[in-house]
């Protein structure tokens, strides 16, 4: 495969290593899987016997189950790479995967790190002067703060002058954390408080800066590829604006208000933001765009992002596999023209959280799955039967995916999935997603970043088998009087059940 | 065999007054608030996982006994049961039981307190912030479900909790 | 949805029955279920907690566990299409897909058959009729008897007159069942016996014929899609030689030998043999093409394709949501020019059978089930854990899809698929396709319907991890020894599998 | 513990010296074939179901226990493996144990028997056809597994028979 240039002949790697866990690490090892490439694979305490150790050629054991003392320790992992002899680590998404002293420090040690060079990081990273540099590119950005915040003073002029709402975010990282959006001034103070010390907890880096707030934003964003040698492709947007805590939960593509013109305009921007900064590899620029299609350069996510497969659906591209041709020196495979839209497809991430109550985090053993599956349906997950979700990382557990000939055929069929979809013993978001996906403005594409809270304010819709329910359980109740058998079975069923509430650590 | 079954805010009697085996499924014949029915039960490959056959109506129905009763899934929704034997209702409201004004407010997962946002003797609101437990790195603030006053607090700042454990208990 | 046209207003159903069971009516339901129709489920006494019969809105009883007293009376069914209302019934695959007796009641009952119309299928179904009648029209064949045997000597004469090898095939049904290949005289007796028996039991008629059976031929099969307004597209080709006693193990689109001037010379005979049948709905005219690129055509198959989601991949377009629409009566929404051929597609035919036994029926509990995940990858099933495997019925148990950018690309996909697949408690046709996925031939394109038994010729690939199996053996025997707790579990263990194994009928 | 593990055509002699269990796995120390290996094993979901480290390499192995043998299954293969005890195996050898010359031919599932091919004093070759069984709608022919006289026919036509039930009984 790939084009052999100058003489030089690019050779793929023979083994990679994958400096994550869970469906990421999945993810990228069976893309190394079907390039024939070995995959390493490193683990904490907590991960001995979790699904990626055990899919991968090798594994290696970094620490106890703290991400602070394993998958967060840069030297441990660049020794598993050196003592495997590994070429190249694929550092997933989350974790190290933007920490530009990583990329740095594998380069230093010379294997290949896939993704952007810590240059570029370095640049994209430090968001408000990423924001700088696109402004004088000619990007257009949102009115706010050109550096950290310094202290609580500065936030209150700033914050008067560019005008209420605002929102208040974490210099050193994405992804929602250390994020807050402040209405008026009475709330500033408690929400820099705790944007600061999430920040902290999360990035190491408790620096924080101010933007305008826009309403009824959408958040779409424009996946890019790009190659050693200066070239660059877009694989179109994608909506990300069904956010909870600035979490996305739903993502999609096609965005159901672009048009033609408005995917061009955003696509040469994103083109000319990964030019600007010297960008290489997969990388994803983040747009805000208001209701009248005006469109704002919020970040670039320097990594694979969580709903890369929603770009794969709809274009046929592998996004992995052109990571890992990208970082072993070859050129683009495809050209901007050869890249297809075609049909719709819808993400939803699956947590373990419980939506009846805040959202908190469910931890337990998984009893039982059964996964969506037919026409459309693909499914990321690193969990299987008996596993038992560990306190210490991420609540994301699984992603489902559906694709469709357009919006509504993906979104019928992304119902049905959840519908099929049935993981026993812990709770999960599946409801809540549900109840997403049935709601007017969401099949009406009628929708902004605040979104789930609408949903959250509206009640839940009527039950409709109350009856039934009603005779189940008198059934089961009369069962478990009259047999001793049932009577056992219940006894195991209400015990395991316990144990998966109230189990705190796996052993 | 009469069983008063509470969904929502429902309360069904449900009286259970004949069943035997056939050789594929299970029928009983019931009544529901009078109403006669016919239901055919078949287990799937788990004791709380049925198939039933009403009318011909096909429900794919799971069933999970918690604590505080059943949980009935199907057709998308999952529905909290209670059951209770008619007869010990009866005896039960014959002794004319109270309920306990004090509440524990519990953890709902294990986790580390970040803050305790409230004292002993401060009256409290429905929905106000108590605790702040940090779990898989996001903050969450445990909230009193109903009004009352702190009649003690159990845990302190930087204590890890499992999750069911006492936080605070309001009266 | 759907065009209307003159005025009249097209009412799509709102309840179908569907008159199978299995990963086909699954398949049905879930379509059923994205366009918002009720389903209604039959079931035998060996079904009552079967997939289909939990998915559906409704379920029927129709009677004992063989087929001939339940799946195949169509007084039955026709009782419950009525009794519950049902405007229109599916047929699936096997059963009464192909019965013009079954179709002619639906049409008479008032009840819409999701298929073509008894008289089509009546010209279709007498296979050698059939062949008279497009030969006539101009379609190529190839040479054989115009009507059903009449006697062993008859036999005898016409094997002489077109010359060994010759074909044997039942006129009353396909998919292998009655069909015998005859290399010399000495073998034809036999062949003829063994034929005759087949046809009666799997079709209820013992008539068969004879044809020339060519040298290295490939299975090709075009999908068509036709309304009831004469209008006909075709989805592109399916190759299909990968079969063992004639039924097909794996498909693929497209078929790797295909040029673009040859489909279009097959897409349009297709076409035409539907047009000259008077064809409506989905149908799949199969031909055989040699190695000169001749293409002859076999026999139409008046259903839908166990193998119809290997088109589906590669098109985007649902069949089954299709044929519904066109048997609701609207129009075609395609025209020949939207169809795409995007990527690459293969489909492995999962089954109950123990390739390391001759491919003997393995009945028992499906302990646990890992379904294939992932990018890429399909899964149709009708299986779950806990489920007992009927005797009663085909083996097919799953089929596993693979779509990739090219078809190098699907076949590691698949490579994966099968290698992440685990069914427990029962012997599967996996390890089969993974000896065909990894062989050179196959790999290479370069194979004809004769490939199967190549592949039991070639001797098994040497195993390579035989010290890792010793150890791992040696700790669990050490295990069982030491550890009353293991040594409980490995009791379950043992006596689950005799269960599965001796267990002869679901209670 | 020494144990004699044959898998195909190959025997090693492993020796289990030590094993003891860490936080996250049990470590085993054995000799295979006088080759020192140190295992970290780890047991995923259920007491077959292992996931084995050796120098950093990744097994995924799934152990089934059968009546003759244990099925190791990893890495897109699975190896039909018998382990004695080399105390045992030692005992068996001095009291020289002969194979009997009776074979049993089974029904290798239920079915029904369509057609009986040979009768008792007959002499068959290997792969000669015994007895042809339906079963989900195919005929499959039953074939002898070694050459032999036939001793007895067990079953006739039209019977129904379980898996593992004995059909003819060759010498």
């Amino acid at each position: 495969m790939g084009e052999e240039k100058g003489g030089e002949e690019k050779i793929m790697f023979k083994k990679i290593l994958i400096a994550n866990r869970g469906e990421i690490a999945l993810r990228v090892m069976r893309a190394c899987r079907e390039l024939n490439i070995l995959s390493v694979a490193v683990f904490s305490e907590a991960d001995r016997s979790a699904p990626h150790t055990r899919y991968a050629d090798e594994a290696y054991f970094i620490g106890p189950s703290p991400s602070t003392e394993s998958y967060l320790r840069i030297d441990k992992i660049l020794d598993v790479a050196k003592k495997s002899k590994a070429e190249a680590i694929h550092p997933g998404y989350g974790f190290l995967a933007e920490n530009e002293n990583f990329a740095k420090a594998v380069e230093g040690a010379g294997i290949m790190f896939i993704g952007p060079t810590s240059k570029a990081m370095a640049l994209l990273g430090d968001k408000t002067a990423a924001r700088q540099t696109m402004s004088k590119a000619g990007i257009p950005i949102i009115p706010g703060m050109e550096k950290p915040l310094r202290n609580e003073e500065e936030a209150k002029k700033i914050a008067e002058k560019i005008g209420f709402p605002i929102l208040i975010k974490a210099a050193g990282g994405g992804g929602g954390k250390g994020m807050r959006m402040v209405e008026n001034k009475s709330g500033l103070q408690s929400a820099l408080k705790g944007a600061i010390a999430e920040a902290s907890s999360a990035f190491g880096n408790p620096a924080v800066y101010i933007e305008k707030y826009l309403l009824h934003p959408r958040h779409v964003e424009i996946q890019v590829l790009a190659d050693n040698f200066g070239k660059v492709v877009h694989l179109n947007e994608r909506e990300c604006s069904i956010q909870r805590r600035y979490q996305k939960m739903i993502e999609e593509s096609p965005c159901c208000i672009m048009t033609e013109d408005l995917r061009r305009k955003m696509g040469e921007s994103a083109k000319k933001v990964a030019k600007t900064a010297g960008y290489t590899n997969a990388g994803t620029v983040e747009f805000l765009v208001d209701k009248n299609k005006n469109f704002y350069f919020l970040e670039v996510n320097t990594r694979l992002q969580v709903e890369h497969p929603v770009t794969e659906l709809v274009t046929g591209i592998d996004i992995v596999k052109e990571q890992i041709h990208i970082a072993s020196g070859e050129k683009l495979r495809l050209k901007q023209e050869e890249v297809w839209l075609r049909g719709a497809a819808i993400e939803c991430r699956i947590s373990a959280e419980d939506p009846d109550n805040n959202f908190f985090p469910s931890t337990g053993r998984i009893e039982e799955i059964v996964d969506p599956t037919g026409p459309g349906i693909r499914v990321e997950s690193g969990i299987f039967e008996g596993y038992e979700i560990p306190l210490f990382y991420d609540p994301l557990i699984a992603k489902v995916l559906a694709w469709g000939r357009d919006r509504q055929e993906a979104i019928v069929r992304m119902q049905r999935a959840l519908s099929e979809y049935k993981i026993k013993g812990i709770k999960t978001t599946i409801p809540f997603h549900k109840r997403i996906l049935s709601h007017r403005d969401f099949l009406g594409g009628n929708f902004d970043t605040g979104f789930l809270q609408k949903i959250l304010d509206t009640p839940l819709p009527k039950e409709q088998n109350e009856e039934i329910a009603a005779m189940a359980a008198a059934i089961i109740a009369l069962k478990e009087e009259e047999s001793p058998i049932i009577k056992e079975s219940k006894e195991t069923m209400s015990n395991w059940k316990k144990v998966s509430r109230w189990m705190m650590l796996r052993r | 065999m009469a069983y008063l079954v509470s969904v929502q805010n429902k309360t069904y009697r449900i009286e259970i007054e004949n069943h035997y085996s056939e050789s594929r499924e299970d029928i009983y014949s019931l009544l529901i608030d009078g109403q006669p029915k016919e239901v055919g039960v078949s287990v799937v490959n788990k004791p709380g996982h049925l198939s039933l056959l009403l009318a011909n109506e096909s429900y794919d129905i799971e069933v999970d006994k918690e604590e505080d009763g059943y949980y009935v899934s199907m057709r998308d929704e999952t529905y909290h049961v209670r059951v209770e034997d008619e007869r010990v209702k009866k005896v039960e409201r014959e002794m004319g039981r109270h309920k306990s004004g004090v509440l524990a407010v519990k953890a709902p997962m294990p986790g580390l307190v970040v803050a305790v946002e409230v004292k002993a003797g401060d009256t409290v609101e429905k929905g106000k912030g108590v605790v702040i437990l940090e779990a898989m790195k996001m903050q969450n603030e445990i909230r009193a479900p109903k009004e009352g006053v702190v009649k003690e607090i159990i845990v302190h700042q930087g204590a890890k909790v499992n999750g069911g454990d006492v936080l605070v208990v309001l009266e």
